[in-house]
């Protein structure tokens, strides 16, 4: 049943993006109602996928039998001579890791198609571009062939780069451009490494086969594998046969590493007079933490958040940043235990730095978008800080945070929607007392709030809780980061008290007042078609804050096996 | 005639058709620089050709490049013509529109 | 012919005669360029009015003739040997680059049909036999494997350059070709100047000679790096590379759409041959010509990159990212590998596709605004926004990002360059990897300013929104493989494969 | 040694849970629905508290003295190997607070059916309640540190809600806001506690902590403990400070919930709150919580932890009734009484009386609510007298006076609150009072010397009690009513009244339980049924080692009971009295000056009447320190950080127009310094200078030979 389940999710919107692209313009209004159907299909896919999914099958993270509903085809193959065979597979997969992102991304995607509702300028063209972004980051996130990953992860950029740059607000080009740029740049660092690696890894199956050490790559059995390795490290398959790989897997397991290659553990090699394999992780590490975004590369978000309009605001901050944490999770710290342990004070402390100063920036703004879009920088922040801590509570609190910060970060910034779309003025020092006016709005605004300001009972405080705890355990557990760090860290929950209380105070307490008295007739309660985005999110914030069992259970195995692997590494 | 002062005197030639190319601000004197430049080569060549007695390459390539000269002088001459209806003048200083 | 005496000790001169008459069906497809030559020269004497369609027809059917004799060649004949007595050199790497080139030709035909002032280059027979001149000129040049026929086939290709360049009326034309023809010139004589000295220290023409070879190990360092250099620089000159570049924008803005296309790519890659069969010959030990090409390779990516951002033209933005692509092109060749030569080749030939595509997106963008200035094509996209899309494709494709082939070709490259440096440890080809991938972020701020402009810039209401069934069909046929090849870019590279570097 | 494992593990299904998640659901239930039932929400509300409060009686009933009380414990959610694990105590301190809760909850809720009558957002109002009640019985029943400080955060939640019950002031939502951050910056402290025992104990579980505890020990400076997790042997080391600051982090979580120095600067402010309200929450339960968590981890605390405890507890002591010297605002007095009393109980934590300081929440939560709500009725009912012209302050003592006449029941109630928070025999608050003095006198004998200090503050604050509470007294009862001349309306008098019959029985109800016949008939605090109840046999949970001396030691030590101590107390108690009454006598010349305008003029007085300037620094210092900070670093994002890309970007739009340039004007100036060098040879300055395909050429020779003499050397 869930057999070709992964490229239905992600091909659907594709193809409804297509269908979008070619219907003539007379059927402008069903361009959103293909819209909303194909995410819908997408979201009940990936619920029956997550309904089905077998935690306890999953373990260590570079071992594809801990992998469910695989789909892996040889999609190209190129010889390219003395480098080996180019071997890039259709591979999909998911495990307790990517499996929640997964889930996250379609809900997420499906409530800003709900938000996108009342896009009225070239509707053709938004509606395409979101069901390309949609099937981009579906990809992104199921991808596991480091080619196809990274395919997924490019393919993202150009499609936010025009929904910022035509839907967007007055800066939208700038922002726009700037977005592009940043990422880009983490891009290319990460295609450095991609290069790098293909170059060191190996396919131990298609190797044996086109060695001729065994009949077909179908039934292959774990002795088999043990022995064609034992041969690439003898130096008796010939340089033509060995199958190089993109396969992330792979690339998470030492024995798949070419001798003597340039990443392999055991050469040692040195670029710029550093570990290359240091270098590497760094490059890495860069990378994803600009889409993340860590302190000092997240100078484009608030840009790019401020600028975007409401639904897309919503998938960047909702899912966008995530991929930046889920792909540090899946290729840096997998590929490089080592190294990752030995700049995880950096991580930390960047992580731990990233919490205050976001923190610290949030409390400054006037523009509510902007506020978030900080707040947004702070919250990431426990996720370096989970991450450096290697430890089971540290990571899953990382990967708890990034879901909870998906679904109240759509929240937050769809709260800030409501209010543009009534008076397109985002200024906290323009409104007062809106409490009166708009009380179920402010009930919305309060829960959300509180949630992101990480109070028990909503799903940040999970999150938060576990990177704490794992941070500070990290010490004394595996040595990575020290104790000071979390203890420092938690004054980044003061602050967050700090600047979502004072604009809940500004804004919506106090007497009534808007700056524009036109405002006032615009200024009506919440709809239906937002009380149906609403709704379900904070249900499932409230939710997965009282019963983090839900997720956990899908995702512990796999952290448990993916902390063993660092843990065995650093030893 | 040792070679050596034959291959000096291409040399020589060699800087003062660049010499030449660089300075003369007409496009015609121009061209004549790197006719310079062009039996330059061709004296080293000739030269060179000195030692290959049983093929003589060198020289046979002087005269390819004596051909090949003159083929694009013609079609320098006529592009200058070209460019002097234009521009009234054949001093490279004034043709100067495409620039950046 | 001087090769032809050179053998003379071994065998008879009737067996020689008779070899070179063989050798005749090796050269098949470049006598039917002749004859195409000829025939559009012949037309073009005896008809007076409406040549366009006769014109048309013959250069059509002559490529199609030529590309159906070398597809022959390549389905038939796999081995490689030199003809016309070791002056030209037959082998399949000439071979695909003729038949690309073939294709470009082609192409950039197509391209003169979509411009404004429909069928210009039709309109006069000379363009058009000048044009196959380049093309003749272009073929020799991949086969070239004597310093006199490398000589004669780049001036053939500059001097129809020239022609091409300022045959057309233009004030800024004819200045264009006037200083086309004398930064030609100079760099010919300089790289003559250089030729006559390897004459010199070898005692022979013949770059594959074992004479060559061993006359180049006795001499001293610096005398071989200045003749070589001096060599190297009239190459340079067409692949468009620093330092001798500084042409190409001027001529790139001054000429025609259709011969710019051509301009940008055919004698390219035909100096990249060139270039690609020298340094084979050259052992590292005598002469580093991997530091020399790498900071060729470098000094090109930064200055076209670099001077590509702030042009107000498409076209001399395309000439700049022409030279930055030089640099690319020449990294697959740094690499000293057979993957790298792959590699490059691939580049190269998508290179071709990628600019061809750009070009016609250009002449298309012209006809429709009459000019192809960044100011003049705000709104473009939102008015055309089919050839907004397919310009959005090429310029991802240029920039190297994916999903178009231009990131495979990148990919194939820089992992070529990668592997090269874990096996040679040359710090200089990690300097080119990173600095040549962080590049292509520099590229994107230029090239992504196009869709800027088409897209987020509001423009006149004057634009016709009608875009013809032909440049519908064009675009797409073009732009499509672009996409198709990232997805199955193996169909290529099987036939690169089958190319045996080794000679 | 201890298998981690047994603790654990779910304990068999016991039908108690039902009882136990109906106490819940109750509360809870209100929450979400008072908002249906509109202007009937106080009657449906209140229904569904009196349910709560007759189940938790049973409760307490059925369970009371059963030794050491009933564990319901289940799992939570599992990550990896560790089980985050619930769990329930149902104990002799737990169902005290639990019938409290419960109990002063209903009396809140009769009370603002009335007090609240006029309000529209009653239902809002009745929902925070339940919020709260729920909240707090979440403190109170589990017994997992991960749970208690959920609810911890819980109870702020609610507590800032209600604050800021009416948003539109100002004040209110401000207060709300200090509330809600400075307990925050308490939680700070109880998360760091709470990461510290994680790590070395991989639960936080109660139950498991304090056997845990009772396993590790200090080897050479480091704090170990070794146990069984699945069978295997699990080492934990932790550098030997750890093991104290575990204990100050959980106080701090205490100092902020229980308004202690420094963090106790928002009780006050929380006044801006419905006095319902802060009867309930911020007199006698919620702030209690700290105390009681203080008791439920008392035996985590180690000697250095314990001192803290101990010191800050009497700086607060005295600093608040210093503070509440000279207040006006009946509430403000009471609020820094409430602080004062608060620091009374942590000091007896402090000095290892765990049974005081929670005989002492339990009596002043009694008292202490019924002062509020006393306050409350007048307030309420001086409120009533408010018109549209005539506006003041009705809680200001200033406009107050001679009420006694008019409203005797409340006066009586209100008086003897007071006597009992003065700490009089035959009043509640003595037997209290007392206790936590006997244990301060046996522990500062222990420590000696500067230590006296501690108990010295205590003894000074018990004076300062009487005084400023029989100052409330004397201002707000008798003397003649003062508000009709001040705002000349004498017509105003005939219209106040007695409150009814829903204000006062809450009140009356209070009165009675600060009695000290209702927890024990003897004089002593040892024969209350109530003390006994808590005396827990916890001495032998504590490692020895960590704490130098036991309370039953100290007291043996010190002798229990000191006649001389009581009698002190009392005298002071009485003396503080006398002087109020003296000075604050009807007709006396402090009682006459009050104009309701005036501030205090003396500075010292100021320094009492401005809480030490404490706010002061904090709003003017450490407040605009943060926000100055934060806008120089959103200045430094923008400016700095992002001018640095911008100015990468601009960089690279310089170097390109610099590469564009490098043609027209390195290249040209090397031509002209060429044509310089050889400007004698011929007329060729003009030509070059300009020229622009030789300049190309050129640049391309140059950058040719360069590239040699760079290649050849």
């Amino acid at each position: 049943m869930t057999e070709y389940l992964l490229t239905y999710i992600i091909f659907i919107p594709l193809l409804a993006s297509l269908v979008v692209a070619l219907l003539p313009k007379r059927f402008a209004d069903s361009y959103r109602v293909i819209a909303l159907v194909a995410l819908g299909l997408s979201l009940v896919l990936t619920v029956i996928g997550v309904s089905s999914f077998d935690s306890t099958a999953s373990g260590l993270t570079n071992s594809e039998a801990s992998l469910q509903m695989v789909e892996k085809v040889e999609w190209f193959s190129v010889n390219l001579g003395s480098l080996g065979r180019f071997s890039v597979d259709y591979f999909l997969g998911v495990d307790g890791i990517n499996i929640t992102m997964l889930l996250l991304a379609a809900i997420v995607l499906f409530i800003g198609a709900i938000s996108s509702w009342n896009i009225s300028k070239k509707r053709k063209g938004y509606f395409s571009l979101y069901l390309l972004l949609s099937s981009s980051v579906l990809g992104c996130f199921v991808a596991l062939d480091f080619f196809l990953f990274y395919l997924f992860f490019e393919f993202m950029l150009l499609p936010m780069y025009f929904l910022i740059g035509i839907w967007g607000g007055p800066r939208k080009e700038y922002a726009a451009i700037k977005f592009f740029l940043y990422t880009l740049v983490g891009s290319i660092l990460i295609l450095i490494v991609m290069i790098g690696l293909y170059n060191s890894v190996y396919d131990p199956v298609k190797t044996g086969a086109e060695a001729g050490m065994f009949e077909a790559a179908a039934s292959v059995t774990n002795e088999q594998i043990t022995e064609v390795q034992k041969q690439v490290e003898l130096g008796n398959v010939e340089s033509e046969n060995i199958v190089k790989s993109f396969n992330m897997i792979s690339m998470a397991n030492e024995t798949n590493y070419l001798p003597d290659s340039f990443l392999s553990r055991s050469t040692g090699a040195q670029v710029f007079g550093q570990s290359a394999r240091w270098m590497a992780f760094l490059a890495l590490l860069i990378g994803f933490a600009i889409k993340l975004p860590a302190f000092p590369f997240h100078t484009w978000l608030p840009d790019a958040h401020v600028e975007a309009p409401t639904p897309v605001s919503v998938v960047l901050a909702g899912i966008l940043l995530k991929i930046g944490g889920y792909g540090m999770i899946r290729t840096a710290f997998s590929f490089f235990p080592d190294s990752a342990y030995h700049y995880s004070w950096l991580i930390g402390f960047f992580g731990m730095f990233s919490i205050i100063y976001g923190a610290l920036n949030a409390l400054a703004q006037k523009d509510i978008k902007k506020l978030i879009a900080y707040s947004s920088v702070s919250h990431m922040g426990f996720v370096l800080l989970g991450l450096a801590a290697l430890t089971v509570e540290g990571v899953t609190g990382a990967i708890y945070q990034m879901f909870s910060h998906g679904l109240i970060s759509a929240t937050l910034f769809l709260i800030a929607g409501v209010l543009y779309d009534r008076t397109h003025n985002r200024l906290i020092e323009n409104y007062g007392g809106l409490a009166h006016q708009l009380p179920k709005y402010t009930v919305v605004v309060t829960i959300a709030f509180f949630a992101s300001l990480g109070l028990p009972g909503f799903s940040g405080f999970i999150g938060e809780l576990m990177v704490f705890l794992g941070a500070f355990k990290s010490a004394s557990f595996i040595g990575a980061i020290p104790m000071w760090m979390p203890v420092v860290a938690t004054l980044g929950l003061v602050l967050s008290a700090g600047y979502y209380l004072w604009t809940l105070q500004r804004m919506f307490f106090g007497k009534y007042w808007v700056k524009d008295a036109a405002w006032h007739d615009n200024l009506k309660d919440l709809t239906l078609r937002e009380y149906l985005m609403f709704v379900p999110l904070i249900a499932m914030i409230i939710w997965f804050g009282i019963f983090p069992g839900t997720l956990l259970d899908l995702i512990s195995n796999s952290v448990e096996g993916f902390t063993h692997l660092m843990v065995q590494a650093v030893k | 005639m040792p070679v050596e002062h034959l291959l000096f005197l291409g040399a020589v030639l060699f800087c003062i058709g660049l010499f030449v190319v660089l300075t003369r601000k007409n496009a015609i004197a121009v061209l004549i620089g790197v006719e310079l430049m062009l039996n330059a080569s061709n004296i080293n060549l000739v030269a060179f050709g000195h030692f290959d007695p049983d093929f003589l390459q060198g020289q046979i390539f002087a005269l390819f490049v004596i051909t090949v000269a003159a083929a694009e002088a013609a079609v320098a001459l006529a592009i200058v013509v070209k460019v002097y209806q234009y521009f009234q003048t054949a001093d490279l200083d004034k043709i100067s529109e495409l620039k950046g | 012919m001087i090769s032809l005496l050179q053998t003379n000790n071994a065998s008879g001169l009737k067996d020689q005669l008779g070899n070179l008459s063989e050798d005749v069906w090796m050269l098949a497809p470049e006598i039917s360029v002749v004859i195409t030559l000829l025939l559009l020269l012949g037309f073009d004497l005896l008809f007076r009015k409406n040549k366009e369609t006769g014109l048309a027809a013959i250069a059509f059917c002559g490529l199609a003739s030529t590309f159906t004799l070398l597809t022959f060649q390549w389905v038939n004949f796999s081995t490689d040997f030199m003809v016309m007595g070791k002056l030209l050199r037959y082998d399949q790497l000439s071979l695909f680059l003729k038949l690309i080139f073939t294709l470009g030709g082609a192409l950039g035909l197509v391209i003169a049909t979509r411009n404004e002032n429909r069928n210009y280059l039709f309109r006069s027979g000379e363009s058009m036999v000048v044009l196959f001149g380049l093309l003749l000129g272009v073929f020799l040049m991949t086969m070239s494997v004597n310093l006199l026929m490398i000589y004669l086939s780049v001036e053939v290709v500059s001097i129809c350059s020239y022609i091409l360049t300022g045959i057309l009326k233009g004030k800024k034309k004819s200045e264009a070709a006037l200083k086309y023809l004398l930064f030609g010139a100079v760099s010919a004589a300089v790289m003559l100047y250089g030729i006559s000295w390897l004459y010199g220290f070898t005692g022979t023409l013949d770059i594959t000679s074992q004479a060559f070879i061993n006359g180049l190990s006795e001499v001293p360092a610096l005398p071989l790096a200045i003749a070589l250099i001096m060599t190297l620089g009239g190459i340079i000159f067409k692949l468009g590379a620093v330092p001798f570049h500084i042409w190409s924008p001027d001529v790139y803005e001054a000429a025609p759409t259709a011969v710019v296309s051509i301009f940008s790519t055919l004698p390219k890659l035909a100096a990249l041959t060139i270039l690609f069969r020298l340094v084979n010959i050259l052992p590292a030990e005598w002469f580093d010509w991997q530091l020399i090409l790498g900071v060729i390779a470098l000094a090109s990516m930064i200055f076209g990159n670099f001077s590509a951002l702030w042009q107000k033209d498409v076209k001399r933005m395309l000439a700049y990212s022409s030279i930055a692509h030089a640099g690319f092109l020449l990294v697959g060749l740094i690499a000293w590998t057979e993957a790298g030569n792959t590699a490059m080749l691939f580049y190269g030939a998508m290179y071709l596709v990628m600019n061809f595509a750009a070009f016609l997106l250009v002449a298309i963008m012209e006809k429709h605004t009459g000019s192809s200035t960044f100011e003049d094509l705000r709104g473009f996209g939102t008015a055309l926004p089919f050839a907004g899309v397919l310009a959005v494709v090429v310029m991802v494709s240029l920039t190297g990002l994916p999903p178009t082939v231009g990131f495979n070709a990148k990919l194939y490259v820089f992992s070529a360059i990668w592997e090269a440096y874990q096996v040679q440890n040359n710090p200089v080809l990690l300097w080119v990897f990173v600095v040549g991938l962080l590049n292509t972020v520099v590229a994107l701020f230029y090239y992504l300013k196009l869709p800027y402009y088409l897209f987020f810039k509001a423009g006149p209401e004057t634009i016709s929104k009608k875009l013809s069934a032909t440049d519908h069909i064009w675009g797409t046929i073009m732009v499509f493989p672009l996409l198709l090849w990232f997805f199955q870019s193996e169909w290529l590279m099987d036939i690169l494969n089958s190319i045996n570097f080794v000679f | 040694m201890t298998e981690l494992n047994d603790f654990l593990t779910p304990t068999a299904f016991n039908p108690l849970i039902y009882w136990v998640l109906a106490l819940f659901a109750l509360p809870l239930l209100s929450f979400f629905t008072s908002g249906l039932f509109k202007g009937k929400a106080p009657v449906w509300s209140g229904f569904l508290l009196a349910v709560n409060t007759c189940l938790s009686v049973y409760l307490a009933l059925q369970h009371w003295g059963l030794e050491p009380g009933v564990v319901i414990k289940g799992t939570w959610f599992e990550t990896g190997s560790t089980a985050f694990t619930y769990s329930f105590l149902l104990d002799n301190p737990a169902l005290i607070m639990l019938v409290i809760v419960n109990f002063i909850s209903l009396l809140v809720h009769i009370f603002s059916a009335e007090y609240m009558r006029h309000d529209k957002a009653k239902p809002r109002y009745y929902a925070y309640l339940g919020l709260f009640t729920f909240s707090m019985l979440g403190i109170v029943l589990f017994h997992n540190l991960l749970f208690i400080f959920i609810f911890w955060e819980l109870v702020g939640l609610s507590s800032y809600l209600l604050i800021g019950f009416w948003f539109e002031k100002k004040s209110a939502s401000l207060a709300a806001n200090k509330a809600f951050i400075m307990n925050r910056i308490g939680d700070l402290g109880f998360l760091t506690g709470l990461m510290i025992l994680y790590t070395q104990f991989e639960t936080l579980d109660l139950g498991a902590l304090k056997l845990l505890m009772g396993d590790s020990r200090i080897e050479d400076g480091n704090w170990v403990i070794n146990y069984l997790k699945n069978g295997e042997e699990v080492i934990h080391s932790l550098d030997g400070r750890w093991l104290s600051a575990a204990g100050i982090a959980l106080f701090c979580g205490a100092v902020g919930k229980s308004a202690q120095f420094p963090l106790q600067v928002w009780l006050p402010d929380a006044m801006e709150g419905p006095t319902p309200v802060s009867a309930l929450i911020h007199a006698a339960t919620m702030v209690a919580a700290g105390v009681f968590m203080l008791s439920r981890v008392f035996v985590l605390l180690d000697a250095q932890a314990l001192e803290v405890v101990a010191i800050v507890g009497a700086i607060t002591a005295l600093m608040a009734a210093v503070a509440a010297l000279s207040q006006f605002d009946i509430k403000k007095v009471l609020a820094y009484s409430t602080v004062s009393q608060l620091g009374y109980m942590v000091l007896a934590m402090g000095v290892g009386a765990y049974d005081a300081g929670l005989f002492h929440l339990f009596t002043h939560a009694f008292f202490k609510a019924g002062l509020f709500l006393s306050a409350g009725v007048i307030i309420h009912q001086l409120h009533k007298l408010e018109t549209d012209e005539v506006k003041f302050n009705t809680q200001d003592m200033r406009v107050m006076g001679g009420l006694r006449t008019y409203m005797p029941v409340t006066f009586f109630c209100f008086l003897f609150c007071s006597l009992s928070l003065a700490g009089l025999p035959a009043f509640s608050g003595f037997l209290s009072k007392e206790a936590i003095l006997i244990n301060t006198h046996a522990w500062s004998v222990e420590k000696g010397g500067g230590y006296y200090l501690i108990e010295l503050m205590a003894f000074a604050t018990v004076i300062l009690t009487a005084f400023y509470i029989m100052r409330a007294v004397m201002l707000v009862f008798t003397g003649k009513f003062r508000l009709p001349e001040l705002k000349g309306t004498p017509e105003i008098v005939g219209k106040l009244k007695e409150g009814n019959m829903t204000l006062l029985i809450p009140v009356v109800i209070l009165a009675v339980l600060s009695f000290s016949f209702v927890f024990g008939a003897s004089i002593s605090a040892e024969d209350s049924w109530l003390y006994q109840s808590v005396r827990t046999p916890r001495d032998t949970w504590v490692p020895k080692e960590y704490i130098a001396m036991s309370q039953a030691e100290m007291l043996a030590k010190a002798g229990t009971h000191h006649t001389w101590l009581e009698v002190l107390s009392v005298g002071l108690a009485l003396a503080g009295i006398v002087i109020a009454i003296l000075i604050y006598k009807p007709g006396a010349k402090l009682a006459e000056g009050f104009d309701g305008k005036r501030e205090p003029v003396s500075p010292i007085v100021q320094v009492s009447f401005y809480h030490w300037y404490q706010d002061v620094l904090y709003t003017k210092v450490i407040l605009k320190f943060i926000l100055t900070q934060s806008k120089m670093l959103a200045w430094f994002d923008e400016k700095i950080l992002d001018g640095c890309v911008n100015l990468l970007a601009r960089t690279q739009v310089v170097v390109a127009h610099l590469t564009g340039m490098f043609d027209r004007y390195i290249i040209d100036g090397f031509v002209h310094l060429t044509a310089f060098t050889s400007g004698k040879v011929g007329q060729l300055t003009r030509s070059i200078q300009t020229g622009n395909v030789q300049t190309y050429i050129l640049s391309a020779i140059a950058m040719l030979i360069m590239l040699l003499l760079w290649f050849a050397f």
